[in-house]
């Protein structure tokens, strides 16, 4: 277990560095959270102006100590309070989104990843095939296409035109949430579009990398070998091509899993999706620091683990890397 | 009975987060002032000020100008039953009286202190002579007393079970996408509110806001909408708008930049006023402002909101550098001296150096950009090389404040009268504070003006000083008018009538919640049958 | 040609490895240990043994690719880790020159033939003027047999056949006046009606005053070539001495057993091993003590896995590391 | 020896085409060869000579570009290449089965031994999964490996280990035709000895045919009963094992022989074939060698030389037999234009 | 050279090649093709496509036909740009790692592990609103300076894998130095890597300026597809019905985008032989099937016969 001893020494250093960039990132925006209002159109006398600033006192510390503070909270998971929603605490604002985002983008994640490994899988083993020569390709050219197209085609045409999704939210505004069909439907109705547009652009990067490496295994030994056995087909293609081709997968999995609470803002924002991208879009735009560093900091956090867990699967899925080798 | 449920956008967020502290003015959900907790009274801009009293049944100056007295109504309750009387005002005040991030109204500096004469009444005493302070008074919120002494905090207190004396005190849901608020069951003007709740639901930007408009699901909204006959008003035909002029917006150079070359040309009165003249008003009225806005061809801005103060002898002196004309602008340009020297097209100063500058807009103002860019057609068209730049506001602010930049494009105050359009806009001391004095023209003698304007109670006198000011803004063509802003304003009948408009023009219509007049508006309102 | 003119001498050469590169505790298995050889001129040395045991190892430390752990490698009687200026290292360079296995990998495929044997002309001043650099290459490329020299220098590698391409590396020696070539199994991955054209070519250079080592695990080219051999296993020379000696009276048990795996068309499959038997073979390590053979040896004596023992000169120049022969 | 045994494959006038971007190249051209029961057949022949396409098509796994555009492959006296997809799978493995050139890498890395074993087992027999595990550790102990290494995945056993572990997948189905493709290349001479024993030893235990490839003659000779030598996709010769180094029938045989230096006995310069391989793109009017033969002659230019019986036994395909039987080795070699 | 010959010879480079050739002809050519300034009213707001305006207005009355062709111009120099930028710094810090090993290695490859963890999108947010006025030419230089990382791991694992074919210890042992080895002995054997990596880079570039403009973070007043995204957003052309001015810059974003990701799937292939569909698998297939057809033909011919 030293590889994963040593992947824990590396996450540790990168966490430590990111920890730092999170810090000096929301730091080095120009303009506070009173200026973003102004920014925003609010007019506001200098005496207001003034007197608000007192309001969010803590941000004149100095730096040294400011770092401290934050580095502190970061063990004891007190990030401080969101200066847009004062007095709200940061792990609150988080936490509402948290949810919402992992089951957006991770469901859009997932599904990308079954649909474009099978795919992937059924393009190599037919390649030269119908299928193969428009599916690679295509999903190649919608993985090239911004989300954002995706989203304002879909979000004006089916939304606002055909009014067949709803625009916004992740339910309909004024139902409680519980566990009810009534409610769940409500709630896949309205992720539905915004999943789709994750998931079509997603699509590409699994499927297309999933075919090249099952090509470039098919020419190997163990394959034929597998044919030469009288194995029938789908058992070749799954458990000797599939079995292997999928490893480095895996990993693009892990990333995008660890990518996943980064959220995907631009969908989220046109969809008004309650996901930390819209969060962290808000928190830009309004520099609310504590928000932008307590959700750079889980993201890192989110990123790190899966590239961590990734490693670990690595080891589990591919058993040369498991310790006896020769 | 079904209630009246009015829905209403008084402001965007990702999100509601419960929070009904009014002393927290940037994180305080926008139906908290008005809505939860009345005002002493409500100064109505659109009527030139007009005062129209709520908690308050009277107010006055003492003789030497320097207490202003507030008489109670007496039969006004909390929502939870306790009475309202002077000791929550006297808290109220004192609250805002002590100054810091409480002071959500910005007038300890000008408060020398607040005295409870009887249970109904109290009084103010000011620093300075001071007419114009009534109106910022009124702005800080009157809480209860039995509540807010108990807080520890005021500043990290959210308030999330609020007592007021508004007319929506209750909260009847609160999710992070909508929140209703009920009708106070104490409220002194029950018998006129024929609202029963109000509706907030969450939306993030105008996008979401106008599709939600089009479905039909808002009552009353203030956003901004590009064609908004094209848009909305065609789409359903519940919806109408009213769009009253607001505050001036005009363009300025910097007298102090850094860039001498153009210190030359800006300092120059004849550039300025072929500046202005270079200026296709209606073209940015019409395009950039979708025609919501009205031309501003005031030599001083000042706009057709404060028709009734205008100077008509310095109108016919300078007024003809406020209007589009090009040729003109070519002619004065010439006559002064500034000739294309080397044949780019642009003039160049008397003295052969270059005149070349970028016009500041923040990033993110559309319509200013388009303005600055409208704006900059006709500059190059009369030869002045002016470009078109958007830092981000804050940048701009700052760069703006420090005196570090070529010109700029900005907005104004409105207000009950004139005086917070020039003293924002022209005196010295607030060159620095804000984006709005950014030609950094020091003149003492209009600093003295505006500060004579507060030190009386007499209308004419007040009208006298402003004559003078506009003589001497518009004699030196300090700033480039460009138009008067509007209020933006839409509503929807099919629930509701009673609607503010051009027909019924009571107040200003708008819900956003720097509007106290909003709560007039909602008095007025019926459902319809 | 007669023993008189040593020109490499390499003395008890130790070189350590590092392994489990990941973990975070560094461990080292020894590939080289205490083995001592000379380079003659006009001589070539055959060094054989099975795959793993140091063959590659030992050319490159003396190739200065690999720096060693102990011992002593002299070029004319000078440690070659004493030359340290550029001009002395380049010198060096010069004389010691190296053929590859991989007649693929040893060719650049994004150049010419050309540019191959233009940069060690030019890099070691072989010419004075690039005008002259045509025709010396011709006359190189002759030289090897690779006519037309003149279309030959325009192809590109993959564009020859691998003997070609052997014979390219050749030229390519021999372009820089190479006073030692160190061939690692320069035949084995070429076809057998061309192995013997590359043996011949080099059979010709060491007939020119070239001192040649010659890494092969083909013992009958081995024979061929070289006067001297010497057998290695794990890490040690465990034999060595003049060809002819070693090979018919071998006196090691592992030369032993080599010699009766060698395929001979002579004898039969059904022919026994000799001298040892199947097992595992050690990972040596700098903690390692013992013969490594004595696992495998049909003659093992307890002193065997105790000590190393020392060599012995059997015949004249034969000598042996063995206990068998104290 | 070889007495005429009852014939397990023949293969006749066998073609195969690689189909490429630059044109079609006949890699196998028109081969025909018989393989007794029980019987080690060898093909040997330099890199690219076609080998492995005749392994390969035997067992009709040959991928694109390949392509079998004649012949037959008579198996038991069926031609395979009439199979459905479903007597293939049933041929597969069952009939004949392979031993690949790197058997290194014919085991799949992310499976253990056991299932390896297991999934051919449950393929063609109705056996329990409990019995393949069974058979599985019966077949290890075959090989001299311990049972209980079944748990293991392909990369924790050695080199050697793999390449028994493949011949014990391979022995599963008593198949009655294993092909063995360079099966021993990668391997230390020392390993590779103890595996051919094996292999011999088993095949006189279970008595099934072996097609064996390799381009090393002189294991060869030591293991084959009869052996083809392979030039440019053709055979040039088919004699018994022992003839072909002594007695060659084919220049191109004398001269492989010739390649291979002696162990022992007088040192002396050797010189190999001259000349490079065929390119096939460059076939020419014919025989296939005439640019490497240094017994060239006229005819050799000019017609194409079919294999045949040139004595009981034992086939050529050289012109030089034209008027009966040659001694090779006897004839002044001229020397060869390039 | 034979890597282009490569390209034009396959397909999809060809139909990518032509696509994004076709887009980087006209934005060059924009001042050709039309008349109008893009960044001045030529008509009124929100004219339909007719003869005079090809794809109609904009809400500032500013032609979209012009701005699409000189959007193009910013929008291809940034996706190129940030492309050249990307592919040089994975280039050079990918071989220098690779090469080098050891500790710079640790050192370079932390370095990218770290960037790849830190997220992108927030990160170009966050330094666009930085730097304020994110001109074009800065969010090139911004997307360049953060999304090397990827590319610097393929480059510093095939570097890896060169460093060890036997031309390079060649050259070692003939004593060339480091940087000629690692620019002319190593660096060519890298090009359809590097290609295929610059291509990617370019699609993100593209992408991602759009997105940040389209998010408003991007300088309004340059005339980029993603401005015109922005502009349309925030003067509801959609809801308008001017679908000219949301289709213009979309659909050229999605040609280009899917021209280049042709191209990319090409190189692909080309850096990999064994991904090559080449014409001889196409026939391969033929001859297989009309094969196929001839047996099935004989079989009935067969069964016939029987028959009568
Ligand atoms: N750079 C290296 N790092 C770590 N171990 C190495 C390195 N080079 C070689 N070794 C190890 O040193 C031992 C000897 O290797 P070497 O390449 O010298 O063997 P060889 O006799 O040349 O084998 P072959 O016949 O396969 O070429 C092997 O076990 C090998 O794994
Ligand atoms: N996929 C392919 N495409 C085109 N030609 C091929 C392909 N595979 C093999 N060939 C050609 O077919 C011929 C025979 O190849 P084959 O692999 O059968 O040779 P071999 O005798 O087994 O060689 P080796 O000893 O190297 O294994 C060669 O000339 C080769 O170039
Ligand atoms: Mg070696
Ligand atoms: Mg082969």
């Amino acid at each position: 277990m030293g590889f994963i001893l040593r992947r824990l020494v590396f996450y540790f250093g990168a966490f430590l560095v990111a920890v730092v960039i999170n810090f000096i990132l929301p730091r080095a925006m120009p303009g506070d959270p009173i200026t973003a209002m102004l920014a925003g159109g609010a007019m506001l006398d200098a005496q207001q102006v003034a007197n608000l600033r007192e309001t969010f006192g803590f941000i004149d510390a100095p730096v040294y100590e400011q770092f401290w503070i934050y580095f502190k909270s970061i063990f004891s998971w007190e990030l401080g309070v969101s200066t847009y929603f004062y007095p709200t605490p940061v792990t609150e604002i988080l936490g509402m989104a948290f949810g919402w985002t992992l089951f957006l983008t991770g469901t859009a994640t997932l599904l990308a990843f079954a649909f474009g490994a099978s795919l992937g899988i059924v393009a190599a083993w037919y390649r030269g095939g119908k299928f193969d020569s428009i599916a690679s390709p295509l999903s190649l050219v919608l993985q090239a296409t911004p989300q954002l197209v995706f989203g304002i085609v879909i979000l004006f045409t089916f939304g606002v035109n055909m009014d067949l999704i709803p625009i916004s939210y992740a339910y309909t505004a004024g139902a409680t949430p519980e566990f009810t069909w009534v409610f769940i439907k409500d709630v896949l109705h309205h992720a539905i579009a915004p999943i789709f547009c994750i998931f079509i652009v997603q699509l590409g990067g699994f499927l297309v990398p999933m075919r090249n490496n099952m090509i470039n295994l098919l020419g190997e030994d163990y394959i034929t070998m597998g044919k030469a056995k009288g194995l029938s087909n789908i058992r070749v293609m799954l458990n000797y091509g599939a079995r292997n081709a999928i490893l480095p997968s895996v990993t693009a999995l892990s990333m995008a899993l660890g990518f996943v609470v980064g959220g995907a803002m631009v969908v989220e924002v046109i969809f008004n999706y309650p996901g930390l991208g819209t969060v962290l879009y808000n928190a830009i735009i309004n520099r609310d620091y504590q928000v932008i560093q307590g959700q750079l900091l889980i993201m890192t956090i989110f990123m790190l683990s899966f590239n961590f867990l990734a490693d670990v699967l690595y080891v589990f899925l591919d058993p040369r890397l498991r310790k006896g080798g020769k | 009975a079904d209630k009246a449920t009015l829905t209403l956008v008084s402001e965007m967020k990702p999100s509601w987060v419960r929070n009904f502290n009014p002393f927290l003015a940037t994180s305080r959900l926008a139906t908290t002032n008005q809505f939860i907790y009345e005002p002493l009274l409500v100064v109505n801009e659109i009527k030139g000020g007009e005062v129209v009293y709520r908690l308050a049944n009277k107010h006055y100056f003492s003789d030497d100008l320097k207490t202003v007295y507030f008489e109670l109504k007496k039969d006004v309750k909390w929502s939870d039953g306790e009475a309202f009387t002077a000791d929550d005002v006297v808290y109220s005040l004192g609250v805002a009286a002590k100054g810091g991030a409480a002071d959500v109204a910005g007038i300890s500096a000008k408060i020398a202190g607040v005295k409870k004469v009887d249970d109904y009444k109290v009084a103010v005493e000011l620093k300075d002579v001071n007419t114009g302070i009534v109106a910022e008074i009124v702005r800080a919120p009157i809480v209860a007393e039995h509540v807010f002494s108990k807080v520890a905090d005021l500043t990290t207190f959210t308030n999330e079970n609020p007592v007021g004396t508004g007319p929506f005190t209750q909260v009847d849901t609160f999710t992070p996408q909508v929140y209703v608020q009920c009708r106070n069951p104490n409220y002194y003007e029950n018998d006129k509110l024929a609202v029963d709740c109000i509706r907030m639901p969450q939306l993030a930007n105008n996008d979401q806001l106008l599709a939600a408009a089009i479905k039909g699901d808002l009552d009353w909204t203030s956003a901004f909408i590009p064609d908004i006959d094209r848009v909305l008003v065609s789409q359903n035909k519940h919806y109408h708008y009213w769009f009253p002029a607001a505050g001036s917006a005009s363009f300025m150079v910097n007298f102090k930049t850094p860039n001498a070359n153009n210190a030359k040309a800006f300092n120059d009165v004849q550039f300025r006023r072929a500046f202005s003249m270079a200026l296709d008003r209606q073209a940015i009225v019409d395009i950039a402002g979708y025609g919501y806005w009205s031309v501003n061809e005031y030599p001083d801005a000042l706009g057709d909101q404060f028709a009734a103060w205008a100077n008509k002898d310095s109108i016919a002196k300078y007024g003809k550098y406020s209007k589009f004309n090009i040729e003109g602008a070519k002619k004065l340009l010439k006559d002064a001296g500034y000739k294309d020297v080397d044949g780019d097209g642009f003039v160049e100063n008397p003295d052969g150096t270059k005149v070349e500058f970028k016009i500041l807009a923040p990033n993110g103002w559309s319509d200013f950009i388009n303005t600055v860019q409208i704006g900059v057609e006709g500059l190059q068209e009369v030869g002045i090389n002016a470009s078109v730049s958007t830092p981000e506001f804050a940048i701009l602010t700052e760069k703006v404040q420090n005196a570090d930049y070529d010109a700029q494009f900005t907005n104004y105050f409105a207000g009950p009268d004139p005086f917070k359009y020039y003293n924002t806009a022209f005196h010295s001391e607030q060159m620095d504070k804000a984006r709005f004095g950014g030609h950094h023209n020091v003149d003492k003698e209009l600093d003295a003006l505006i500060d004579s304007f507060n030190k009386t109670g007499d209308q004419d006198e007040k009208v006298a000083i402003v004559h003078k000011i506009q003589e001497r803004i518009g004699s030196n063509q300090t700033t480039m008018a460009a138009m008067s802003t509007n209020y933006n304003y839409q509503y929807n009948t099919k629930r509701f009538t009673g609607w503010f408009n051009d027909k019924n023009p009571q107040a200003r219509p708008v819900v956003w919640p720097d509007t106290p007049e909003r709560l007039l508006h909602v008095l007025n309102l019926k459902p319809v049958k | 040609m007669s023993k008189n003119n040593p020109i490499i001498e390499v003395k008890n050469l130790v070189k350590d490895f590092p392994i489990n590169a990941n973990s975070l505790k560094k461990n080292y298995m020894r590939a080289l240990n205490d083995v001592s050889f000379t380079l003659y001129k006009g001589r070539a040395l055959a060094i054989v043994g099975e795959s793993g045991s140091g063959k590659s190892t030992s050319a490159k430390i003396i190739a200065k690719m690999y720096s060693r752990t102990q011992g002593i490698v002299q070029y004319h009687g000078r440690d070659i880790d004493d030359f340290t200026q550029k001009q002395e290292l380049m010198e060096y360079r010069e004389s010691v020159q190296m053929i590859f296995q991989d007649p693929f990998g040893s060719l650049n495929p994004t150049h010419t033939i050309f540019h191959h044997l233009a940069r060690p002309l030019l890099l070691h001043k072989k010419v004075t003027n690039k005008a002259e650099l045509p025709e010396r290459i011709y006359s190189l490329l002759e030289r090897v047999g690779l006519t037309p020299a003149k279309e030959t220098a325009e192809k590109f590698p993959h564009q020859l056949s691998g003997g070609q391409r052997q014979r390219v590396n050749i030229a390519r020696n021999l372009a820089v006046e190479a006073e030692v070539i160190l061939a690692d199994e320069p035949t084995s991955m070429l076809d057998v009606s061309i192995r013997l054209g590359v043996l011949n070519l080099m059979e010709d250079m060491k007939d020119d005053g070239i001192s040649m080592m010659y890494i092969t695990h083909d013992i009958a080219t081995a024979r061929y070539l070289a006067e001297d051999i010497g057998v290695m296993y794990v890490g040690h020379l465990v034999e060595w001495g003049e060809v002819d000696e070693v090979l018919q009276k071998p006196a090691h048990p592992y030369t032993q057993l080599l010699m009766s795996a060698v395929p001979n068309p002579e004898k039969s499959i059904h022919d026994n091993l000799e001298g040892g038997r199947k097992g595992e073979i050690p990972l040596w390590t700098p903690e390692s003590i013992g013969c490594p053979f004595a696992g495998r040896c049909l003659q093992a004596m307890d002193k065997c896995t105790d000590a190393l023992p020392e060599p012995k000169e059997v015949a004249p120049n034969h000598f042996v590391r063995c206990f068998l022969h104290d | 020896m070889s007495q005429k045994k009852e014939v397990q494959l023949s293969v006749r006038n066998l073609c195969v085409d690689y189909i490429t971007s630059n044109g079609d190249v006949r890699a196998v051209n028109s081969i025909s060869f018989d393989i007794g029961k029980g019987e080690v057949f060898g093909l040997a022949g330099e890199s690219g000579c076609g080998k492995s396409t005749v392994a390969f098509s035997v067992c009709r796994l040959h991928k694109p570009p390949a392509f079998i555009s004649g012949g037959e492959i008579v198996f038991n006296g069926k031609d395979i290449l009439e199979f459905d997809d479903e007597q293939l799978r049933q041929y597969r493995w069952k009939e004949s089965a392979m031993v690949f050139q790197s058997a290194m890498n014919s085991l799949n890395p992310v499976l253990t031994m056991e299932e390896q074993f297991c999934d051919v087992l449950l393929a063609h027999t109705d056996m329990t999964r409990q019995e393949c595990v069974k058979r599985a550790g019966q077949l290890l102990e075959i090989v001299d490996i311990h049972p209980s290494r079944l748990t293991d995945y392909p990369h924790q056993f050695s080199g050697g280990m793999r390449q028994r572990l493949v011949i014990a997948i391979a022995l599963a189905l008593n198949a009655k035709l294993i092909i063995m493709d360079e099966p021993t290349t990668a391997l230390d001479v020392v390993v590779q000895r103890e595996i051919l024993q094996k292999i011999y030893q088993l095949k006189e235990e279970f008595g099934f045919s072996i097609l064996f490839i390799t381009h090393d003659i002189s294991l060869m000779v030591e293991f084959c009963d009869r052996i083809g030598i392979m030039y440019a996709g053709e055979l040039a010769e088919v004699s018994p094992a022992k003839n072909i180094l002594t007695r060659p029938n084919h220049p191109y045989t004398e001269g492989l022989g010739n390649a291979f230096p002696p162990l022992h006995g007088e040192k002396k310069r050797l010189v190999g074939i001259p000349g490079t391989p065929l390119n096939l793109f460059e076939v020419p009017v014919g025989c296939r060698f005439q640019a490497r033969c240094p017994y060239v002659k006229d005819v050799c230019r000019q017609e194409y030389c079919t294999l045949t019986e040139i004595a009981p036994g034992e086939f050529s395909s050289c012109h030089l037999h034209n008027d009966g039987m040659i001694d090779v080795k006897s004839l002044e070699p001229k020397p060869v234009q390039a | 050279m034979g890597f282009l010959k490569l390209l034009v010879r396959n397909n999809k480079a060809l139909m990518g090649l032509i696509i994004v050739g076709f887009f980087i002809l006209t934005s060059a050519l924009a001042p050709l093709i039309t008349q109008y300034d893009s960044k001045k009213r030529t008509g009124r707001p929100h004219m339909a496509p007719d003869a005079e305006h090809v794809l109609g207005t904009t809400r500032m009355g500013r032609d979209v036909f012009a701005q699409t062709l000189y959007g193009g111009r910013l929008s291809l120099a940034v996706g190129f740009g940030a492309g050249i930028i990307v592919v040089a710094m994975a280039v050079a810090v990918g071989i220098t790692a690779g090469y080098f090993g050891g500790l710079i290695d640790e050192i370079l490859s932390s370095l990218m592990n770290i960037m790849l963890v830190i997220p992108q999108l927030p990160l170009l947010m966050v330094l666009a609103a930085f730097i304020g006025q994110a001109s074009p030419m800065v969010i090139a230089l911004i997307i360049g300076l953060t999304s090397w990382a990827w590319g610097a791991r393929v480059v510093r694992s095939q570097t890896l894998a060169v460093r060890e074919k036997e031309f390079v210890v060649a050259a070692q042992v003939l004593g060339e130095p480091s940087w000629r080895i690692i620019v002319i002995e190593i660096l060519p054997n890298l090009i359809s890597i590097i290609g295929a990596s610059f291509i990617g880079s370019v699609i993100y570039a593209i992408m991602t300026q759009a997105t940040l403009e389209f998010l408003g973070l991007g300088d309004p007043t340059a005339v980029t597809w993603g401005t015109q995204l922005y502009n349309m957003q925030n003067t509801s052309a959609i809801n308008i019905g001017a679908w000219w001015e949301v289709f213009s810059p979309i659909v050229v974003i999605a040609c280009v985008g899917a021209g280049l990701a042709l191209l990319n799937f090409a190189v692909d292939e080309i850096a990999n032989p064994q991904l090559r569909s080449h014409v001889g698998l196409k026939r391969w297939k033929q001859i297989t099937a009309e094969k196929e057809a001839e047996a099935l033909q004989e079989q009935q011919g067969k069964v016939q016969g029987a028959a009568s």
